[in-house]
């Protein structure tokens, strides 16, 4: 009988207890994963145990584990920015050219986050409010950037840029060979992680991945949400170029190329669907790292790069489809005893949007 | 007769232990450095060090600067290395110093405070020098030409292609030789190749090319030489005998110069050898052996000078194979 | 519940015995039987969401049954794709068109079957020639070569029902194709049904319109939660008893309407009109008053009900609630005025299914829910809770994903979602489409009570009983105008259809 | 009947008449309406002009044995991966990992002539193809079975397929010296003045193009990128299909590696590395809809020539040609926004149309 009165009727807030809720998951299981091959590598990696090797660990990681904070809620959202890189490139190349002009560095990098930020609103305006696939969009604009970066400074790499920030961008935290980059990453990882997981904007941006037409009839602002997203992806990736023209005290049109690639291989392997709507940063954090750690511990074992490849391809590959495999897998089984899901269905297509 | 070099190269107290060397060319898959690593490894056999060579797939400085970095951790002896960007690699490079490595440069030169010695396969004079002569002749001495270089901010390339600029201007035999245009294939063979292509197109009257890179030389050729441009447009530069002997023969190039690879990365080990082993500091005056490459005195700015460019043609290309 | 299955004679063309089919915990067919006769035409009844569609797909081959039989002509099957169905000669008419919008009509029709000439090259002139001998033989004019992208609704059916037909199957099963038929469309239809069935053929026609289903069929099975109730030939049976099969009981307490007093206007629409969907739609919704929204699928009532809460666009006009005026395509505005919008797709519009149920009944109020900024799942359950209690959703835990539940609580969990802004007005499209019958009562009894509190209700339904059941107005929609406005005592069946297909019988004489 | 009358029926407007009763049309009309206000025939435009221009300022672009060569030689290879890109974005998925495919047979080529002295040409082709089919088998499978989107597998498998080919060759390259003649001939060799891998590429696309136009699968390919869901509720073989697209895709693209050894003589391991993006790049500015369903190969074609082209041309026009691939993002952004809002006029006509009748 329902009534509008309150009732007796009462729920429990969980299904499961909280350490099954905390465990049984896909970034518990990628950071074991981590945990392992760390433990591995210390144990049968020849220096993999010297002091050098977080050092260079976090720095050469730091500008994937920076983008890859956005890329995230990008890809929550079941969208896709393949500019990043170049964005990175681009703001590398604003940096060395404005300083080449005589800006002081830290005016130059403003100018190269503002472009950056440019960047994104650019992307976001074509995918947000245009409608057009963020895919096609995103390659075209990996395109113009980089081409832009390119055309401003050619083949030719400005450098030079005064010591007072290169070393800072290789500088330790102290006696810890923990480099001081990673005090501005862990600023952004806690702001996005509060923004994805403990903010109303939030829950959005996993609505829209999950259903956006749902969200759209619940007033969550979906045109919006996505531009925002964007311009992030825009504004960070500008950073993390900064970081990198400064770490290498170089700024070339080349730089960072193809790292778009890792940054995704990357968040999807930390859990991230890219259908959309599923992940957490702690796991695509465990992902960067994980393959950071792999790379380096390869790198020790004079193992050449492309063997690397070969191995972050598979870890993509299989990330992606395992949670298949395992439905093909139960499906299999149930079909014997004439159940399963609808038998033929058509493959997903690019990316995860809909017309 | 290498035993007795080697005798040579071990005194001074190294014989004792063995030193670690990494080789970092510019990039993995380049004929060029593909030669100077074999020199480099039958430097390092004949001298009981082993050396280990690896590198980035595309010439890029952030690239590089990973193999330097896991150099430093593994503690390496010594670290020879090809230049991606004279100033990008630097901090790295510093770095592996500090931890030890002795770092030796070849080919391509960084900026003389991040590292101990520099094999300077020519100096720059004598390469600019050489292309201008082979061309000038080739060419009869008047008309357009121009320079199909490697990437814009490759050291050596650029520090070449200023003397020759400058010897252009100064030098009155070359009065009306017009240097219309520089390109760049960025050692990419298939931009090489397209990037001639190009080059002719734009400039219908150009009567020679210098290709200053072995990669730049050898796709240059190929397109030149089922091209109607073949022998019109004269073509030299620094290039190696394997690749370029067909182009010799068919006529497509008269003459083209280059030092041996071989021997440069020989003698950048035997350096790197005698870095690592304290029986050099990389001083100016400071003398070494290299093996049955002879003596060699480390010069002012810290550089080795391994000698003049060699010119290969018809007659004597047969007589090697690199 | 289920009963004995038909009388089991000769094979059948097509029989089902027992089928079962469970989409998550949504058990959309319990024991589905039917049994259809060559050279006859076999009506499908059963109320929104009674299993009917599941069931054709399971003959389809879309889905795969959980338990139970399908028989072909005595023969067991079980398809593993379409593919393998339409080998077998069934064809099957979704309730829902299933067009290539970048393709022409034409090939729409003959896809994968072109006829071919030298060579396998496609024969595009034959293929015109045979789509326009077979729009002569329905009696329609569309152009083969034109793209099936923008062809209405009841174009869309006619070219599904083409398609079929062009198929000559053994069995032919058309899923309400009639819904968004004009009278004259119907008729012609029905023409082809029944040469059709004088060629032996079985033909399976689920409608809504029991006129219809008398006019055609041969036999009746009715349906009911999922299970089967009973096949009679129409013959030997009325639509009151029908009616009564499908429903289970008598109608009349299915819809608890109490009389509430009626207050100053809370929802004015003026002039409302959108290119393709909608014009000039004017009207007024008022407090304590329940206002059905009638007419044939197709005819634009979705449409409307979008455009006020913003969620569409419209071209021209105004929407204002209880005096604010509400900004055009910003549901944030309509939610902020106090408007609520219950959509017609549950599973695509209504819930994030694949989000917790908390999460979904927070869903619209959780901006308000932050502590400092901060939103926890904690404060997220804590508000929810207590609507899931007052509308008796049944769930295990309140983190549990939404798709997991009935269609029924689904509903409900949209319900509360909604009732947690107390909103002014709620608009409620396709109240009951899907849910179980007890579910239904349940509901309604909601609205009225809702009404009884002073909430403007705006009620769209496909089902004539509901909205004559339920509402104090009947305003009539017939291709996206309103035809008709016709207060609780006048509406019968009769002027309500009437004003639902007039234009285009206007159109057809 | 339809061919007789062009009367056009009160109150329509010829363009929505175009789109709503085609039949009204003579045949003739329907042919000049399908031809010249096709998105193919706009985007030739736009490369006939860029060449007239280019040839204005710099005759030789044009008028000169070689630069008439090059012109239709430099394009081959984008061409032949353009049309197997084509194939699988029409069917609504994506192939990234033809660079690294193209890069693996055109080391393959290679090593065959090295390993096998005199195997016949044709054989390597062959040979050639059939492993870049496979690869592409490989991306299908994983598609059509793996439930996950084509850009994130391909992704994937540009990874692997790369870190193979740089395995395999390590630092050691293909000189034009290790081909026989005849086979680096057929990279170069022109008849009648058209190039040979001109004709080749031509050929492909006249193939795929025809059997996309006039022959049920190729059909059935456009249907299942127009709406995936209906085409599986019409019964057709949307994986099956979707597979053969990979394979073709992949094939053609171990054809391409194979004559990108004939024409640039030197493989390295790094051949074709980036080349995937131009080629989905020329495909979408060719007007091929990067959701499926509509374009046609004829147009990927024309775009992959223009890419092309932009790059030859740009240094003449006096832009660096650093500047290239600016040109090229700006080219593919146009051309989505074109589609979006050429396509959006369309539905907005027909909507109306289906208002006032
Ligand atoms: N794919 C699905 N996933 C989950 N539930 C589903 C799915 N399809 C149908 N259902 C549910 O199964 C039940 C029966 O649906 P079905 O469409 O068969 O009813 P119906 O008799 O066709 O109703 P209508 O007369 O409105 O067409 C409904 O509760 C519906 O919500
Ligand atoms: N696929 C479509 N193509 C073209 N027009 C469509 C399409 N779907 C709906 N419409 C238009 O939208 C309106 C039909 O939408 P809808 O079916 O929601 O109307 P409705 O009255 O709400 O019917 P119901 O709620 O019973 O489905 C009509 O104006 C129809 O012309
Ligand atoms: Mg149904
Ligand atoms: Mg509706």
């Amino acid at each position: 009988m329902t009534t509008l009165q309150a009732t007796t009727r009462s729920y429990v807030a969980h299904e499961y207890p909280l350490w099954r809720r905390l465990l049984l998951t896909r970034e518990t299981a990628i950071i074991a994963v981590l945990v392992a091959v760390v433990f591995y590598s210390i144990g049968n990696v020849e220096n993999f145990d010297g002091p050098l090797t977080l050092t260079y660990l976090l720095l050469d990681t730091a500008p994937i584990l920076l983008i890859a904070l956005p890329m995230t809620l990008v890809i929550v959202t079941g969208e896709i920015d393949l500019s990043v890189a170049s964005v990175v490139g681009l703001s590398s190349v604003l940096l060395g050219v404005l300083f080449e002009a005589g800006y002081s560095i830290p005016v130059a990098a403003l100018v190269a986050v503002l472009a950056g930020v440019a960047c994104g609103a650019l992307n976001g305006f074509l995918v947000a409010y245009v409608g057009l696939p963020s895919l096609a969009v995103t390659i075209g604009t990996l395109a113009l950037f980089r081409g832009v970066a390119a055309g401003l400074v050619g083949t030719k790499a400005v450098t030079g840029f005064d010591d007072r920030w290169t070393d800072l961008a290789t500088a330790k935290i102290g006696a810890t060979g923990v480099p001081v980059v990673m005090i501005l990453f862990v600023v952004l990882a806690i702001a996005f992680a509060f923004l994805l997981h403990f903010t109303s904007f939030g829950r959005g941006v996993f609505d829209i991945g999950l259903n956006s037409e749902a969200a759209h009839f619940t007033g969550v602002p979906v045109e919006r949400t996505k531009l925002i997203l964007f311009v992030l992806s825009g504004a960070v990736s500008a950073l993390a170029g900064v970081y990198f023209t400064l770490r290498f005290g170089s700024a070339r049109g080349d730089n960072a190329t193809g790292m778009e690639l890792q940054v995704i291989a990357a968040v999807l392997l930390g859990g991230v669907s890219i259908f959309g709507g599923r992940g957490r940063l702690h796991g695509v954090i465990a992902g960067v790292l994980l393959i950071g750690v792999i790379s380096s511990a390869l790198r020790l074992e004079g193992v050449t790069v492309n063997v690397t490849n070969i191995i972050i391809g598979l870890l993509l590959v299989a990330s992606v489809m395992t949670p298949s495999v395992l439905a093909a897998l139960s499906g299999l089984a149930s079909r014997r005893n004439n159940r399963g899901p609808s038998p033929s269905s058509a493959p997903v297509g690019v990316g995860t949007q809909e017309r | 007769g290498g035993d007795s070099e080697s005798a040579d190269g071990g005194d001074g107290g190294s014989s004792s232990e063995a030193v670690s060397i990494t080789m970092l060319p510019k990039n993995l898959g380049n004929p060029y450095f593909d030669t100077s690593t074999k020199g480099a490894k039958a430097a390092a056999t004949d001298l009981g060090d082993d050396l280990e060579e690896v590198g980035p797939e595309t010439a890029s400085p952030d690239a590089q600067v990973q193999y330097i970095n896991t150099a430093a951790q593994q503690g390496v002896g010594a670290l020879i290395v090809s230049a991606n960007d004279p100033t990008a690699i630097c901090d790295a490079l510093n770095e592996a110093r500090d931890a030890g490595t002795k770092v030796v440069t070849f080919d391509s030169d960084t900026d003389p405070e991040c590292r101990d010695l520099f094999i300077n396969q020519a100096t720059a004079e004598g390469i600019a020098k050489v292309q201008l002569e082979l061309i000038a002749e080739q060419i009869g001495g008047s008309g357009e030409i121009a320079i199909l270089s490697a990437s814009a901010n490759a050291t050596n390339q650029n520090a070449w292609i200023k003397m020759m600029e400058s010897e252009l201007e100064s030098n009155p035999d070359y009065a009306d030789i017009e240097l219309v245009d520089t390109v760049y294939g960025d050692d990419d063979d298939q931009k090489s190749f397209d990037e001639t292509a190009a080059l002719l197109q734009s400039h219908p009257d150009l009567k020679g090319i210098i290709s200053p890179t072995t990669v730049g030389i050898s796709a240059a050729a190929r397109y030149l030489s089922d091209s109607d441009k073949k022998g019109k447009v004269m073509l030299t530069g620094l290039g190696t005998p394997n690749q370029m002997r067909e182009y010799v023969k068919d006529g497509t190039v008269t003459a083209f110069a280059l030092w041996n690879p071989e021997d440069l990365g020989a003698l950048a080990t035997y350096a790197a050898d005698a870095l690592a082993t304290g029986e050099i500091n990389g001083d100016p005056g400071d003398k070494f052996q290299a093996g049955d490459l002879g003596e060699y005195t480390v010069e002012e700015d810290n550089s080795v000078l391994l000698g003049d460019p060699f010119v290969f043609d018809e007659s004597n290309i047969d007589d090697f194979d690199f | 519940m289920s009963q004995p299955t038909p009388a089991t004679g000769p094979a059948a063309a097509l029989e089902l015995r027992d089928v079962a089919k469970a989409f998550g915990a949504v058990v959309a067919l319990r024991s589905g039987s039917l049994r259809v006769e060559a050279g006859s035409i076999h009506a499908l009844v059963g109320e929104n969401g009674a299993g009917k569609s599941t069931l054709v797909k399971i003959v389809a081959g879309v889905h795969r049954r959980d338990a139970g039989e399908l028989l072909l002509d005595g023969r067991s099957m079980d398809f593993g794709s379409t593919a393998e169905s339409k080998a077998e000669g069934i064809a099957v008419i979704y309730q829902e068109p299933t067009l290539f919008p970048d393709l022409s009509v034409t090939e729409n029709i003959f896809m994968g079957r072109q006829p071919v000439g030298a060579g396998r090259r496609i024969d595009r002139a034959a293929m015109h020639t045979e789509a326009e001998q077979l729009f002569r033989r329905l009696g329609v004019h569309i152009d083969p070569r034109r793209p099936a992208l923008g062809l209405s609704i009841a174009d869309q059916q006619i070219i599904e029902i083409a398609k079929a037909i062009s198929l000559d199957a053994r069995v032919l099963i058309m899923d309400e194709p009639t819904a968004a038929l004009s009278g004259v469309e119907v008729e012609r239809l029905f023409a082809v049904a029944r040469s059709l069935r004088d060629e032996g053929r079985a033909l399976v026609f689920i409608s809504h319109r029991f006129d219809e289903v008398f006019d055609l069929c041969d036999t009746i099975t009715v349906m009911r939660d999922g299970s089967y109730v009973d096949a009679v030939r129409t013959a030997d049976t009325d639509v009151d008893s029908i009616v009564a099969m499908m429903v289970g009981r008598e109608v009349g307490d299915l819809f608890p309407k109490t009389p509430a007093e009626i207050g100053e206007t809370v929802l004015k629409v003026e002039g409302l009109s959108s290119t393709g969907e909608f014009h000039d739609v004017s009207f007024e919704v008022r407090a304590g008053e329940i206002v059905g929204l009638a007419g044939l699928v197709g005819a634009g009532r979705s449409e409307i009900a979008r455009a006020v809460f913003g969620v569409d666009r419209y071209d021209a006009g105004s929407v204002t609630l209880a005096g604010r005026s509400v900004k055009p395509h910003d549901p944030r505005s309509a939610i902020r005025a106090g408007m609520a919008f219950v959509p017609e797709d549950r599973r695509k519009q209504g819930l994030v299914t694949e989000s917790s149920v908390a999460r979904n009944i927070s869903g619209v109020i959780r901006g308000g829910l932050a502590r400092a900024g901060l939103l926890t799942g904690a404060a997220e359950s804590r508000s929810a809770a207590p609507w899931a209690g007052r509308l008796e959703v049944k769930t295990g835990a309140l983190d549990m994903n939404a798709a997991t539940m009935s269609g029924g609580n689904q509903q409900k969990v949209v319900i509360a979602k909604w009732l947690a802004t107390n909103p002014r007005l709620l608009i409620i499209d396709e109240p009951t489409r899907g849910i179980d019958v007890g579910t239904k009562a349940e509901v309604h009894r909601l609205l009225s009570e809702l009404a009884g509190q002073g909430m403007a209700i705006l009620m769209i339904s496909s089902e004539l009983p509901e909205v004559l059941g339920m509402a104090d107005r009947v305003l009539v929609v017939c291709e996206g105008r309103i035809t008709a406005d016709i207060p609780r005592d006048e509406a019968t069946p009769e002027n309500v259809m009437r004003a639902a297909t007039r234009s285009s019988q206007e159109a057809a004489s | 009947m339809s061919d007789t009358s062009t009367t056009h029926a009160l109150g329509h407007d010829a363009a929505v008449d175009r789109l709503v009763e085609p039949s009204r049309q003579s045949p003739a009309r329907r042919w000049f309406d399908t031809v010249v206000r096709s998105r193919e025939m706009s985007i030739l435009l736009v490369l006939i002009a860029l060449i007239t221009v280019t040839t204005v300022k710099q005759p030789n672009f044009l008028f000169s044995a070689n630069s008439w060569r090059d012109l239709l030689l430099t394009p081959a290879i984008l061409l032949i991966l353009a049309a197997g890109q084509a194939v699988v974005i029409i069917t609504r998925n994506v192939d990234l990992s033809v660079g690294s495919v193209l890069g693996f047979t055109a080391y393959l080529t290679g090593r065959m002539f090295i390993d096998f002295p005199g195997i016949p040409i044709v054989a390597v082709i062959a040979i050639g193809v059939l492993a870049g089919g496979l690869l592409g088998l490989v991306n299908g499978m994983l598609v059509s079975f793996g439930r996950v989107p084509a850009l994130v597998i391909t992704l994937g498998t540009l990874y692997i397929y790369r870190g193979i080919v740089l395995t395999w060759a390590g630092s050691n390259r293909i000189n034009a010296g290790d081909l026989p003649k005849d086979f680096l001939r057929l990279g170069t060799r022109s008849v009648l003045g058209i190039p040979i891998l001109f004709l080749v590429a031509v050929v492909v696309v006249a193939a795929v193009g025809y059997y996309l136009y006039s022959h049920r699968g190729g059909r059935e390919l456009y249907a299942i990128g127009s709406d995936p869901d209906a085409a599986v509720l019409y019964g057709l073989r949307v994986r099956r299909r979707v597979l053969s697209a990979f394979v073709l895709s992949g094939a053609l693209a171990g054809l391409a590696g194979v004559l990108h050894a004939a024409r640039y003589g030197t493989v390295s391991s790094a051949a074709g590395v980036n080349i995937e993006l131009e080629a989905v790049a020329a495909v979408v500015i060719g007007g091929v809809a990067i959701f499926g369903g509509s374009g046609t190969v004829w147009g990927a074609a024309i775009g992959a020539i223009l890419l092309v082209t932009i790059d030859r041309a740009l240094p003449i026009l006096g832009i660096p040609d650093f500047w290239q691939r600016a040109v090229v993002g700006v080219l593919i952004l146009g051309a989505i926004v074109l589609d979006r809002v050429l396509s959006a006029r369309q539905a907005r006509k027909l909507i109306e149309a289906r208002d006032d009748s």
